[in-house]
């Protein structure tokens, strides 16, 4: 009986163990995409439901290995009889078939319930459309009848708003987005906000986000999508009402042409000859004053690339892989407290915080730093449409315009 | 020679029906085991492929439907067909166990006759389909529908192929082991291809999509 | 042509002519050794381990690729492989360990083993086994020229469309894993016939079903998986295979494709294929477990039944690989609760191994060793499994590497280290020495560290949000403190190659057991006091099996042999004969007069003929035609061709005593 | 000692010899002399050969040469394959002259004659015994013979069968004649397996004679052409016509009027007899305006509930280069649905709306016939 005692004893322990590594693994913040650090109240539903079912499957796996070594050290052989030649014994077999029976039903409820809650995509607050497309994300706000956006009327004229990277929306809102794909099966996940889903070309799929407080939330491609899937990302940022508004205002401002004469002019005539031919840029018109439009289903075989309209609104580029702000200004907008939050992102990038050395690598080789298919011998099959941007040999005065330009898209 | 080859056959099953074959835990053959164990699987192949359709048949955007082709009496026609072949491998398979080569060669050959017959109604439904607009590529209604009745074509040529060699087989007494399980087997695959088609002729062609 | 296996007699005996004169290129082939003799056998046990050395090639293989990948993984930014390549890395070690590891090692246990196992002379249809063979033996080749030929495949093992169309994957890397693994597929299903067809005719007298060795069973219960299993991938990789070698548009989109279409069709496989990959190892620990405990297996009928259970409910559960893939709450709902109810069967195993254990009297060799360990890994396994069966929770999980730690401690911890402890219980019956045990120990000791090591991080890298298929990982994104990427990604690339090691340590043992200086004496003939069928004959067993076909009486018939109860209940056990007795008596009585089907030419000429077609296929059609000539002069030739050969193909002509019939029991 | 052969062999080049001395002494005739000189060499040559294998005789003690000499060999046995043979070099030449076709078909009658031929060879030589031999012929050559009939007499009657299908000049007709001909086959089947009197040459020539018909029928078809089969009007044709109007065309004749439960589309469009209601994921009972992306095909279904027919139709507006070429259609449309009927229409859109703007126009649906519109916005 000593033996069962501490057996008990050694089980108590083992579960306290496991429920101060539960509860350490819960509260750790480290990586920015931990799924067990929720900060929206979808996450929250699911991390309600999972942390009791790690900690029974702990239990149960504690209790077997425990079995299983008293019967290593007990049984071992020592010399004694052959043991008895028992073919079972029916009540122990039929008890744990009940056992874990219920113990499933138990689990099997609640989890249908919150099936059914996360599938619930009715009386949104606010509705964005998500286009997956080989290797990076792009935002589309659809105008409703009354011509608000996301729930919110703009001060300006109404207007579309299409983003890229980064997706914006209001804390305190059921942000719906309804989710597709140009080219592969992509996978819209963001774990401290909600579980994934995938984006499937042909059809639309729907998701919850809901963010409590403000703040960047990181997320990744999770289904597989070809070459470059590593480096598909993307990141939802939360910004409280107010802010929210003024980023959609913001969005919305007329195109503005740089100065003549100055860096960022030239750049925009380099633009309109190099980039125009894929990156939309709303508003820009050439020298004759005709609208600028942007082709890229001629370019591309996946038919769009980003649109810049508010390149330099955003922290980051090429499918949120590299950062467009320094690692201090970058690690300042994440580490910023709620209240300030807003403020520091609204600011974007100025050219004290930009990352010059990523954006200027990507423009002189973009190929180089993200594989994608770009090559004259690997577009055979799509009849020379590239997969992603192309090597333009640009000279390093034509990138230090590009870059002048860009950075004024605000 | 089809007579010299019943009676050498008589004589090579006498042999046979001496030696009764092998023992089995079961009592069932081997070889007819293994053949109900081979459709088992094909059911689940016909299962993919008329999902398959199922799923594709209204997918033919800015092209032509299914019931803008069909030709329901044709195929009703060429169904029937298919049908009574099962009948005559039924008495194809009976003239086997009785031992009676002619007979037996006689029904196989007409199966096979009606089988090639309901593969000439298909290559025929084919072409005029083709001729209508409905090419392979033309839209996921027509590459489904190709596909699976094609595949079921297949079948009954492979089915064809194996009648008429076991009538050669049998005419040249070249059947190792025993005659009338040959003819069984043979004919039960012939039926799991009749029944497929009954299938397949219900959900694509009767069933409006 | 599996209609006519059955052997004629004398039909074509030459009246005149000597056989050299007649049949020249024609005979049969008769020999019994030598490298022919491997070529053209039909011999069950011969077959099994030719299955048996190739799928641990490629084991080898494939955990070489493994090792690619942990060693690009071990840092941030890895530049060992590029993007392209380790996207063809990570496909094909899946698929190298799924289709020619795992799945040919189990085969290679159920052939060799089932006919021993049910006191049978060969399989229902040892031609058609040899053909099994050498089709995925020449399918596995043909995937693998696929690295010399322009790249292999590039979509994962899964291959979702649309990724798998032309556009997104120009080389033919695809075409060759597709039609490569139709190829292995037909193996599977003409296999998997023929073991079932063995299984339920080619019983020994007494054997019922309920007294069969439960590794027979579990590998029943697997062929019956193939066989419905197989011709659904069939489907799928012929869809795939008209979209990209034929235009069709399956999966095209802009034509109004649904890419879940291949979803479904590859998980209503792929999920079955999970109990395939691991229901053979549960039956070699039961078999294990039992002899090393010297009790019967606990629970025998609810093992067998829960078996069959996990085989029945593995169809119903295939959506929970696509609970992200927007099926609907409702669809989600039914597959989630399904797969937990799928988890009870699975328990009752677990309980039923540990029950054995109980009350026994355990001798710890390293196959027990790997038995153990497969009890206490795949526990962790399952009950990681449990979690995501939870769909909500399964959103959080899947694509990432929790879940790749999770398949690996139900793969690697299950199904490997069962197939080991097979290896090592059943060498001195294969091979006639047994492996070192010494060695064998650090074997399994290298091997359950590394295990750990290398897959245990990944349950903690998953829930910190790295998706998997990544070709690098970022520091940004790895936080830092205890749970860091970092960290514990490198613990993972020191586990592998720990792991890696402990492998090696295997080959090394088979290498010294029989090449070696210190080369292992002959086994004895019941080295661990085994129980069932298989150990009633001699190490390694004759080309007919048994002298006498054994008339079984007992569950664990060879136990009951050797020992007999003296007192009641089960209690009272003693040893009444050796195993070298039991053995004279049944060669005193040995059957006269037995008779097994000759070699064959055709098995091999009919599988060489599908990669012929396969190559057509990709490169030029005229090739599928001289293909499909071969199989139709092979098919024929094999139909056409009596079981057994007449006595004039033997050299000098047999007299006649072995040549006539398959086994006959009766 | 010579044999008979050889001693006139030796005359004979001994005569020749003295001939060529003759004639070159007396004619002078460079030509001649060289011609007498060659046959001398060449009797004399024959006349060594002769002598040396004694005309080919056999000795009486030569048991052996009984079994092995050629003569002691059964003759060959009457062969169709050198006929095969023939043919097929015959088609091979004409092949070359006329049709690719005959041309491979010659090719395949001479490898297949050359094959058999061999086979037959081969066997004819494998034993003294001539049943025998026949079971070894047979055993390499059925694996080929039996699938390759079975195949080609299976492709003649399909091909050939088929072509008198196609030559039918109505649908009606093809159903009849093929009923008619399952029906013989399956009376001729009755009446050959109860009438068991009938002889195997019988069935034999019926057979020949049923086979020759369905080949000359076919040939006849084939010659004569199928009947018109007119291609089939589609939507795509009607938007192209401009004919997505009100009034029923034949793409609309049995077109169908259900979509897979599993379509999944971007959105509905509800028809209600006046206006475009439309149902979207998230933001229900929406009127006027829809966002739609740009450059994805996206498949909206369209749901009639008005209580006639109506036709969804996309105006597109596709952009013209400098030729005056559109870059697409103008508009695609649906076929008329009935009420309570859908169907399915996958819209792509190459340019924003506000590069439309420019033209004053923009992505519209409008029912064909009514007011009813939707625009489309494409960000």
């Amino acid at each position: 009986m000593t033996e069962s005692s501490t057996l008990r004893s050694r089980l108590r322990t083992a579960a306290l163990a496991l429920t101060a590594a539960v509860v350490l693994a819960s509260c750790a913040q480290d990586a920015p995409q931990d799924t067990w650090d929720p900060a929206g109240s979808e996450a929250q539903k699911i991390h309600d439901l999972q942390w009791p079912i790690f900690l029974i499957a702990g239990i149960v796996g504690l209790i077997v290995f425990a079995v299983v070594a008293v019967c290593v050290v007990k049984f071992k052989d020592r010399g004694q009889p052959i043991p008895e030649q028992t073919h079972g014994k029916a009540w122990l077999e039929y008890l744990f078939i009940a056992l874990p029976a219920v113990l499933l039903a138990g689990i099997a409820v609640p989890s249908v319930a919150v099936i059914i809650e996360l599938n619930d995509t009715d009386n949104a607050d606010c509705v964005v459309n998500v286009t997956g497309q080989q290797w990076w994300w792009e935002y589309d706000y659809p105008i409703a009848g009354d011509g608000s956006i996301c729930g919110y009327m703009p001060s300006g004229e109404s207007g579309s708003i299409v983003t890229s990277g980064q997706m914006v929306i209001p804390t305190d809102a059921k942000v719906v987005i309804r989710g597709t794909s140009r080219d592969v099966i992509h996978s819209f996940w963001v774990p401290r906000l909600n579980g994934k889903r995938d984006m499937v070309p042909g059809r639309l799929h729907t998701w919850n986000f809901h963010a409590d407080r403000p703040g960047i939330y990181a997320g990744q491609c999770a289904e597989f999508c070809g070459l470059s899937h590593a480096n598909m990302r993307m990141e939802i940022v939360a910004l409280d009402p107010v802010d929210f508004q003024a980023w959609i205002d913001n969005q919305l401002e007329p195109y503005q042409s740089p100065e003549d004469g100055t860096l960022a002019a030239d750049g925009e005539a380099e633009f309109i000859a190099q980039c125009a031919r894929c990156h939309q840029v709303d508003g820009l018109t050439d020298a004759d004053g005709e609208l600028v439009v942007a082709h890229p289903e001629d370019q591309v075989y996946s038919g769009a690339a980003p649109n810049l309209t508010n390149f330099a609104t955003r922290n980051t580029f090429a499918g949120a892989t590299w950062d467009l702000l320094t690692e201090e200004c970058r690690d300042d907008v994440w580490e910023a407290d709620p209240e300030n939050f807003g403020e520091r992102y609204l600011a974007g990038v100025d050219r004290d915080c930009l990352n010059a050395i990523d954006l200027r690598a990507w423009l002189r080789d973009a190929p180089a730093m993200k594989p994608m298919y770009t090559e004259p011998e690997q577009l055979e099959a799509t009849d020379g449409l590239v997969r992603g941007m192309p090597y333009l040999a640009l000279s390093e005065d034509q990138i230090d315009s590009l870059v002048a330009y860009l950075l004024e898209r605000k | 020679m089809a007579d010299t080859a019943v009676h050498a056959a008589a004589g090579h099953d006498d042999h046979h029906a001496d030696h009764g074959g092998h023992y089995t835990s079961t009592g069932l053959s081997n070889n007819k085991l293994a053949m109900w164990l081979f459709l088992g699987s094909e059911c689940l192949l016909f299962g993919g492929l008329i999902s398959t359709y199922m799923l594709y048949r209204g997918r033919h955007t800015a092209n032509l439907g299914p019931d803008q082709v069909w030709d329901i009496p044709f195929t009703s026609a060429s169904s029937f067909v298919l049908l009574m072949s099962s009948l005559t491998m039924v008495l194809a398979v009976t003239a086997a166990k009785r031992r009676d080569d002619r007979t037996t060669n006689v029904w196989l050959s007409v199966t096979a006759l009606l089988g090639s017959l309901f593969v000439a109604g298909q290559v025929y439904e084919f072409t005029v389909f083709y001729r209508e607009g409905l090419g392979y590529t033309t839209s996921l209604f027509s590459s489904s529908f190709y596909t699976l009745t094609g595949f079921h074509g297949v079948h009954v040529t492979v089915g064809v192929i194996m009648l008429l060699a076991v009538v050669g087989m049998i005419i040249r007494n070249r059947i190792p082991g025993d005659k009338a399980e040959v003819v069984e087997l043979v004919g039960l695959y012939w039926h799991f291809v009749d029944i497929v088609w009954i299938l397949i002729f219900t959900l694509v062609y009767l069933i409006p999509a | 042509m599996a209609l006519i296996e059955r052997p004629r007699t004398g039909d074509l005996t030459p009246a005149v002519a000597t056989p050299e004169a007649t049949y020249g290129a024609f005979r049969r082939p008769v020999h019994s050794t030598g490298w022919k003799s491997w070529l053209f056998t039909i011999d069950h046990k011969k077959i099994g381990i030719m299955y048996g050395v190739t799928a641990l090639f490629f084991f080898l293989v494939g955990g070489l690729e493994a090792l690619l990948i942990r060693a690009q993984l071990a840092g941030p930014n890895g530049t060992i492989l590029s993007a392209d390549m380790y996207n063809q890395m990570f496909t094909m070690h899946a698929t190298t360990m799924v289709f020619l590891f795992v799945m040919p090692m189990a085969a290679a246990f159920a052939n060799y083993l089932i006919p021993l196992q049910i006191g049978a002379r060969d399989v229902a249809f040892p031609r058609i086994n040899a053909f099994s063979f050498w089709c995925f033996l020449f399918g596995a080749i043909f995937i693998n020229t696929s690295w010399l030929l322009g790249g292999a495949a590039d979509g994962g093992w899964f291959m979702y469309a649309p990724n798998s169309s032309v556009p997104f994957s120009p080389t033919n890397g695809i075409d060759f894993w597709g039609l490569g693994i139709q190829i292995t597929g037909v193996a599977s299903l003409t296999g998997a016939i023929n073991l079932i067809v063995t299984v339920i005719n080619m019983r020994a007298p007494g054997m019922t079903f309920m007294k069969m060795p439960i590794f027979t069973w579990m590998a029943f219960v697997v062929q019956f998986l193939l066989v419905f299993a197989i011709p659904v991938i069939t489907v799928a990789l012929f869809l795939l295979m008209f979209q990209r070698s034929f235009d069709a548009t399956f999966f095209t989109v802009e034509a109004g494709a649904d890419p879940l279409l291949w979803q479904h069709l590859f998980w209503i496989f792929g999920h079955p294929e999970v109990y395939i990959l691991i229901l053979p190892s549960f039956g070699i620990v039961s078999e294990v477990l039992p002899v090393f405990s010297k009790k019967p297996l606990f629970g025998y009928p609810l093992v067998v039944f829960s078996g069959a259970a996990i085989g029945f409910v593995g169809w119903g559960v295939w959506a929970h690989h696509m609970f992200a893939s927007g099926l609907g709450p409702i669809s989600v709902a039914v597959f989630s609760v399904a797969t937990m109810a799928i988890a009870i069967p699975t328990g009752v195993k677990i309980v039923n191994w540990t029950m054995t254990m109980w009350g026994g009297k355990l001798v710890f060799s390293t196959a027990m060793l790997f038995a153990i360990g497969l009890i206490v890994q795949f526990t962790i396994g399952g009950l990681s499994g449990v979690t995501h069966a939870v769909a909500p929770s399964d959103t959080q999980q899947t694509d990432t590497y929790y879940i790749v730690a999770h398949f690996h401690y139900v793969l690697f911890g299950g199904a490997v280290l069962g197939i080991f402890a097979g290896l090592y219980y059943w060498w001195p019956k294969i091979f006639g020495r047994m492996l070192s045990e010494t060695l064998g120990k650090w074997n399994f000791w290298l091997m359950v560290i590394g295990l750990n090591m290398a897959f245990g991080p990944m349950h903690i890298i998953g829930l910190q949000g790295q998706p998997r298929r990544m070709y690098v990982w970022t520091e940004a994104r790895a936080g830092e403190g205890f749970f860091n990427l970092g960290f514990w990604n490198l613990i993972s690339s020191i586990g592998a190659f720990v792991l890696g090691f402990g492998v090696l340590i295997f080959f090394y043992n088979v290498w010294r057991t029989h090449f070696g200086r210190h080369k292992a004496p002959p086994a004895p003939l019941d080295p661990w006091d085994a129980r069932s069928l298989e150990w009633m004959t001699t190490n390694p067993p004759k080309e007919i099996n048994f002298d006498r076909t054994p008339v079984v009486s007992h569950l664990d018939e060879f136990f009951h042999r050797k020992y007999e109860d003296r007192g009641d209940d089960h209690a009272g056990y003693e040893p009444v004969a050796t195993a070298e007795e039991v053995l004279a008596i049944e060669e005193a009585n040995a059957d006269d007069d037995v008779h097994l089907p000759s070699p064959s030419y055709w098995p091999i000429i009919l599988a060489f003929a599908l990669p012929i077609m396969a190559y057509g296929v990709i490169y030029n059609i005229l090739l599928i035609a001289v293909g499909g000539i071969i199989v139709l002069l092979a098919m024929f030739g094999w139909a056409l061709e009596p079981a057994t050969a007449p006595d004039s193909d033997y050299d000098p002509p047999s007299d006649g005593g072995t040549d006539l019939e398959l086994p006959t029991h009766g | 000692m010579f044999t008979t052969g050889t001693k006139l062999l030796i005359g004979s080049a001994g005569l020749a010899w003295l001939a060529a001395a003759v004639y070159g002494v007396a004619q002078e005739g460079a030509l001649g002399t060289i011609g007498l000189i060659s046959a001398a060499v060449a009797l004399s040559l024959l006349a060594g050969v002769n002598a040396f294998v004694r005309d080919s005789n056999v000795s009486a003690t030569d048991t052996e040469a009984f079994d092995t000499s050629a003569a002691a060999q059964a003759t060959a046995r009457r062969s169709l394959w050198p006929l095969l043979t023939g043919i097929g070099l015959t088609m091979l030449a004409l092949g070359m002259a006329t049709l690719p076709a005959i041309f491979v078909l010659g090719l395949i009658a001479l490898g297949a004659g050359l094959i058999e031929w061999l086979v037959q060879g081969w066997s004819e030589r494998a034993s003294a015994d001539r049943a025998f031999n026949d079971q070894a012929r047979e055993v390499v050559a059925d694996p080929l013979e039996l699938p390759v009939a079975g195949a080609i007499l299976f492709a003649i009657i399909v091909y050939a069968f088929s072509r008198v299908m196609l030559g039918m000049s109505t649908k009606s007709a093809t159903v009849v004649v093929f009923s008619v001909v399952a029906a013989i086959i399956l009376a001729l089947g009755v009446l050959v397996a109860l009438k068991r009197r009938i002889s195997v040459p019988v069935v034999t020539g019926v057979f020949s004679i049923g086979l020759l018909a369905i080949v000359a029928g076919g040939a006849i078809a084939g010659l004569n052409g199928e009947r018109d089969i007119e291609v089939h009007e589609t939507t795509a044709d009607l938007a192209e016509a401009n004919r997505c109007g009100t009034e029923e065309t034949e793409a609309d004749s049995h077109a169908s009027q259900t979509v897979a439960a599993k379509s999944n589309p971007a959105a509905t469009l509800i028809y209600d007899g006046s206006e475009l209601e439309i149902d979207e994921v998230g933001d229900d009972g929406q009127v006027g305006t829809i966002t739609l992306p740009r450059s994805n095909p996206t498949n909206v279904m369209f749901l009639n509930e008005s209580e006639g027919e109506a036709r969804l139709v996309l105006e597109l507006h596709p952009a013209v280069d400098a030729d005056g070429v559109a870059a697409g259609p103008e508009r695609i449309c649906t076929t008329l649905v009935e009420d309570g009927g859908r169907q399915i229409m996958t819209v792509e859109f190459d340019r924003p709306s506000f590069a439309l703007e420019a033209e004053g126009v923009n992505y519209e649906f409008v029912v064909a016939g009514s007011d009813a519109a939707v625009e489309v916005i494409v960000p």
